[in-house]
C-alpha cells in the first residue's frame, strides 16, 4: 500500500511538472498565474500522499496552511494588478 | 543515496544558480529573488545536517530545524525592505534599475502621475 | 477489513490520479486560456477530493480527517476564485487592448 | 524504498528546474511565479526531511506571504521593464561567473558528500530538558527556550525592517497609511473569497499556535497565517491598511520582542538566569511569551507586505 500512495504521489507531481513546463512559459499572466493553481492542487495532494506512505506526522497542518493561501498569488496579482490595467483608470488622468 | 544526501545536493545546486543570478540579472527584482534562492539551499544543507542528527526518538536534530524557521522569517523581513527599496526607486526615477545613467531619463510615467 | 479499506483507497486515489491527468491534458491541449483556466481548476479540484477521500479511512484521528476535508473545502474555494480572478483579468486585457 | 528513491529524484529534479526557471525566465513577472511554485516545493523537500516545523514556516511566509510580496511588485514593476537600459554583462564575464557559481555548488555538493551518515546531534539534549519546559515540541522549545535570546533577537530584527520600510516613505506621508491613495474600488470576487477564508484561516492560525507547544506548529506558523488573513482582509478592501502613527499598531508591532525581554529579564530576577525559566511554571510563562508573538508576527508581516505609507495622515 506505501509503494501505492508513493507511486500515485509520483505519477500526480509528474502531471503537475508537465503542466509547468506548459503553462510557466506563458503566454500570458494569466497562464503564469494557473501554474500557481495547478501546483496548489497537486502540490497539496502528493504532500498529503507522501506523509500518510512516509508516517510524517502533523502534515494535515502543513497542507491545510497551503490550502489557505492557495488563491494568494491571484488575488496579490488582481490587487496590484488592477489600477495599472482598468481602462478608466488609464484614461482618467 | 539517501534521501537527506539528495536534498542536501538539491541545496548545493540552488546556492550556485541563486549566486549567478544574483550577479548577472541585472533587474533588482530578480536579484531579490536570486537571493531568496541562494538562502533556501543554505537552509536545506543545513537541514540535511538536521536530519544527519536524528537522535533520541527524534526524526531529525531540533536546534538546526529552529534555526532555519528563524532564518526564513529574517529572510522574508529582508525581502520585504529590499523590495520596498526598488519599489521606492522606481517611484522616483520612473525606471527599476541599478544602472546610474538610466535615472537621468526623464520618469516615463509608468508610476502614474503621483 | 484492512483489505475493504484499502480496495476503497486504491479505488478513490487511483481516480483522483486519472482527474490530475485530464487536467493536465486539457491544460495542454485547449487552445486558450479561459478553456485552459477551466480545465485546471475543475479537474484538478476533483482530482484532490478523490485523493483526500481515499486517504479519510487511513486518518489518525477525528481532527485529522476533518482538516483533511477543509483542506479539500478551501482548495476548492480557492481554485473557484482564483479562476474568475485570473479569468476576468484575461477578459479584461482582451477588451482593453 | 526503491519506489521513494524514484520519487525522491524525481521532486529533487523538479526543484532544481522550477528553480533554474526562476533565475533564467524571460520576465520578471514569470520569474516570479516560479519562485511561488518552487516556494511549495521546497515544504514538500522539508516533508520529506521530516522537518514538519519547517515546512509549515516555509508553505505560510516561504510560498505565502512572500509570494504576495514579490507577485504584488512584480505586477507594479511592469511598467519598468527595462529591457536595455539595462546594463548587461558581456558574454565573457557571464562565462566566468557561470564557471565561479558552479565551483562555489560543486564544493558545497562535496561537503554535502563528505558528511558523515550520523553526524553530531544536540537531539538527546534537546529530548533530556524536554519536561522541564513542559512542551512536547522540541523546536518550540529551542525557539523559546533553549535558544530564547535568538529568537528574541529575530523579533527586534521583524521591527527594524517595518522601520526601514516605514522610513522610505515621503515626509509629508510619515505617520500615515500605506496602500494606494485613490480608494479603489473592492473586487467582488476577492471580497467574497476574504470574507470566506478569515474566520476559517484566523481558527487555523490559532490552531496552529496552541498546538504547536506538542506538535508541529508554533507563533511563528500561526502568525503568519493571521498575518496572510489580515492580508488578504485588506486586499479585498474589506478594510483599510491603518495609519503607521497609530499607537496601537506600534504597541502591537513591538508588544511581542518587549514582552520577551521583560521575560528575559524577570528570568534573571527569579529563575537565575536571562531568560531562565521558574521550574514548574515554564510552560505558562512560554505560552504567555508566544501569544505575544503571534501578536506582533500578524501584525508586522502585513505591514511589510503593505509597505511604507502613501497617504497624508489624517487628525
Amino acid at each position: 500500500m506505501t509503494e501505492f500512495l508513493l507511486a500515485t504521489a509520483g505519477v500526480i507531481l509528474f502531471t503537475v511538472a508537465v503542466g509547468l513546463v506548459r503553462i510557466l512559459g506563458g503566454p500570458g499572466d494569466a497562464d503564469r498565474l494557473m501554474a500557481a493553481q495547478l501546483i496548489g492542487t497537486g502540490g497539496i495532494a502528493s504532500l498529503l500522499l507522501i506523509a500518510v506512505a512516509t508516517g510524517a506526522h502533523g502534515v494535515e497542518d502543513v497542507a491545510l496552511g497551503l490550502a489557505l493561501l492557495a488563491a494568494f498569488a491571484s488575488a496579490a496579482f488582481v490587487n496590484s494588478a488592477a489600477p495599472a490595467e482598468a481602462p478608466d483608470v488609464a484614461d482618467g488622468r | 543515496m539517501t534521501s537527506a544526501t539528495l536534498a542536501g545536493l538539491v541545496g548545493a545546486a540552488l546556492v550556485g544558480l541563486g549566486l549567478y543570478g544574483l550577479i548577472a540579472n541585472p533587474q533588482p527584482l530578480r536579484k531579490i529573488l536570486a537571493f531568496n534562492l541562494m538562502g533556501s539551499g543554505i537552509f536545506l544543507v543545513f537541514g540535511i545536517v538536521a536530519r544527519k542528527g536524528a537522535a533520541a526518538g527524534l526524526q531529525a536534530d531540533p536546534v538546526p530545524q529552529a534555526m532555519v524557521i528563524t532564518g526564513i522569517v529574517v529572510a522574508f523581513a529582508a525581502s520585504a525592505l529590499a523590495v520596498a527599496l526598488v519599489l521606492r526607486l522606481f517611484e522616483d526615477t520612473g525606471q527599476a534599475t541599478l544602472n546610474p545613467d538610466a535615472w537621468t531619463k526623464p520618469p516615463d510615467g509608468g508610476a502614474g502621475a503621483e | 477489513m484492512s483489505l475493504v479499506v484499502d480496495l476503497f483507497s486504491i479505488v478513490a486515489i487511483g481516480a483522483g490520479v486519472f482527474f490530475f491527468v485530464a487536467g493536465t491534458v486539457g491544460l495542454l491541449r485547449f487552445p486558450d486560456a479561459l478553456s485552459r483556466l477551466h480545465a485546471l481548476t475543475k479537474a484538478d479540484n476533483l482530482g484532490l477530493g478523490l485523493v483526500v477521500l481515499g486517504l479519510l479511512p487511513r486518518s489518525e484521528s477525528l481532527l485529522a480527517a476533518l482538516k483533511l476535508v477543509a483542506i479539500w473545502a478551501l482548495v476548492q474555494l480557492a481554485g473557484a476564485t482564483a479562476a474568475q480572478l485570473v479569468g476576468r483579468a484575461v477578459r479584461r486585457k482582451g477588451t482593453a487592448a | 524504498m526503491s519506489v521513494l528513491q524514484a520519487l525522491d529524484i524525481g521532486l529533487a529534479f523538479l526543484v532544481f528546474a522550477v528553480a533554474a526557471w526562476t533565475i533564467f525566465a524571460p520576465g520578471a513577472f514569470a520569474a516570479t511565479v516560479g519562485y511561488v511554485v518552487y516556494g511549495l516545493l521546497l515544504s514538500l523537500v522539508w516533508i520529506r526531511l521530516f522537518a514538519v516545523d519547517v515546512a509549515l514556516t516555509e508553505a505560510a511566509i516561504g510560498s505565502g506571504v512572500t509570494g504576495v510580496l514579490l507577485i504584488g511588485a512584480a505586477a507594479r514593476l511592469r511598467a519598468a521593464e527595462t529591457a536595455g537600459r539595462e546594463k548587461s554583462l558581456s558574454g565573457l564575464s557571464r562565462l566566468l561567473v557561470a564557471v565561479l557559481c558552479v565551483l562555489v555548488a560543486l564544493a558545497l555538493a562535496g561537503v554535502v558528500l563528505l558528511l558523515p551518515d550520523q553526524g553530531p546531534s544536540l537531539a538527546p539534549q534537546s529530548m533530556q530538558h524536554l519536561p522541564e519546559t513542559g512542551l512536547g515540541n522540541p523546536v518550540t522549545a529551542v525557539l523559546i527556550a533553549y535558544r530564547a535570546f535568538d529568537t528574541m533577537l529575530e523579533k527586534v530584527v521583524l521591527v527594524l525592517a517595518v522601520v526601514g520600510v516605514w522610513s522610505l516613505a515621503a515626509d509629508r506621508y510619515w505617520g500615515g497609511a500605506p496602500g494606494e491613495a485613490r480608494a479603489q474600488r473592492p473586487e467582488p470576487t476577492l471580497a467574497f473569497l476574504a470574507q470566506i477564508l478569515a474566520p476559517l484561516g484566523i481558527l487555523v492560525g490559532i490552531h496552529v499556535f496552541w498546538v504547536g507547544a506538542d506538535a508541529p506548529g508554533g507563533a511563528f506558523q500561526g502568525g503568519a497565517i493571521l498575518a496572510a488573513m489580515w492580508i488578504i482582509v485588506m486586499m479585498a478592501r474589506l478594510t483599510e491598511a491603518p495609519q503607521t502613527k497609530a499607537f496601537w499598531l506600534r504597541l502591537a508591532l513591538v508588544a511581542g520582542p518587549v514582552v520577551f525581554l521583560a521575560a528575559g529579564v524577570a528570568g534573571a530576577i527569579f529563575a537565575g538566569g536571562f531568560f531562565a525559566y521558574p521550574p514548574g511554571f515554564a510552560k505558562p510563562a512560554i505560552l504567555f511569551i508566544e501569544a505575544f508573538m503571534v501578536l506582533s508576527i500578524a501584525v508586522t508581516l502585513p505591514m511589510l507586505v503593505a509597505g511604507p505609507p502613501r497617504r497624508e495622515p489624517r487628525r
